[in-house]
């Protein structure tokens, strides 16, 4: 397993790619990119913010409960942060599995978890100034179905 | 006893720090909130609806009524926003 | 959205990297991929047979099902037929939403129609012989979910 | 009427031929393959369990009592194995 948390642009092909090179017996894999939406030119840049050391424990505790739960050949997440232009790449994960059912399964619950639960804050710089972006009802909704099962 | 309080996204802001060493005799988080609020009208706003923040101590999440010995890092942050 | 049958391998990195630069105000990218599992060196190679013409009907209609169903930016289904090794590409599907839970959400859909209503045909050649890869139940059981929403 | 029937994976091996015209009486698929099983052993053997074949009229799959009339293409083959 593989965490990057880092301001640099990551290389979605190169990392896919060797993803699933390096992901041996696995007949599945699954990728998750975030994008900068910019809400059709309204949005100038996106500024994430994190809390260093907090967002890399968090994102191995995330990793490591994704891998407890299901059967992973592998398992990616890189997210970065600082100072993001729309259309920018935010964040990848990937995960590798026998079968489609866990891949997919680990990677959505990988994006959910990071959602509300690795220290991260968006804040969005537009035409008309800046704002945090607010935390969802439906982010903490989509955690309660992994809680469920 | 000294603990490194640190803020990230609009508390940051609120309050106009990223982090500060403060001096305390609160027990639990909540005691360490009251203290900062009695302070200054920037902490009161920052703390005003403890509804919208999260606190993390020594970079796990915590409860507000979490005890403070043996801490050494109380981090305060709204909601998080990653993905 | 884009439909590519062929026997050639394709290229993971640069399609995943063209797809989610051409889909303009998507927030979300989610990629399958499908590998030849060796199963531990047992499997030589995988002969995969299809049905030209349908093949390329079928997986539109399950497209246009996509995106009637979803709000999707794009989508993408790349199959390959013929000889493949172990280890080796079978096929991709991309898909490219505002939101995660549409991508996500389409991307499963898709898989799960292309497994059980795409007219492919895999047959694994071994060291001891060559068999054809029968249906599972749980592929009929996962196309069920789609109907009881 | 004639028909091209086009056979895939082992329904395909088990009766020799990818495809053919044939010749037939029949109203519906079903009994299409009724005439067919009546020819040789090689059809009675690929159409012994109908729950493990599907078929497909001009490249839409069908039911086993479709019609077939103005059917230019029958395709027999085992439940798909795609993705």
């Amino acid at each position: 397993m593989r965490l990057i948390v880092q301001a640099e642009p990551f290389d979605l092909g190169a990392e896919s790619v060797g993803f699933a090179a390096g992901a041996a017996g696995a007949g599945a894999v699954v990728t998750f990119t975030g994008i900068v939406r910019d809400n059709g030119g309204a949005l100038a840049a996106m500024e994430i913010e994190h809390y260093p050391g907090m967002t890399e424990r968090a994102i191995a505790a995330i990793m490591d409960q994704a891998a407890a739960r299901w059967t992973l050949v592998d398992a990616l997440v890189i997210h970065r942060y600082g100072r993001l232009a729309g259309g920018e790449m935010i964040m990848m994960v990937a995960t590798a599995s026998a079968h489609r059912a866990d891949a997919f399964a680990a990677a959505e619950f990988l994006m959910d978890y990071l959602k509300s639960r690795a220290p991260f804050w968006k804040k969005e710089l537009g035409a008309e100034g800046e704002s945090w972006v607010a935390a969802k009802d439906e982010d903490e909704a989509a955690l309660r179905r992994w809680q469920r099962v | 006893m000294k603990v490194e309080v640190v803020y990230f996204a609009w508390v940051r802001e609120r309050i106009g720090l990223p982090r500060e060493r403060v001096t305390t005799e609160a027990e639990t988080v909540a005691g360490l909130i009251a203290e900062l609020v009695a302070r200054e009208d920037r902490y009161a706003m920052a703390f005003a609806d403890l509804t919208s923040l999260r606190v993390a101590l020594d970079q796990e999440l915590a409860d507000f009524d979490a005890p403070l010995a043996g801490v050494r890092e109380v981090a305060f942050f709204p909601p998080m926003t990653g993905g």
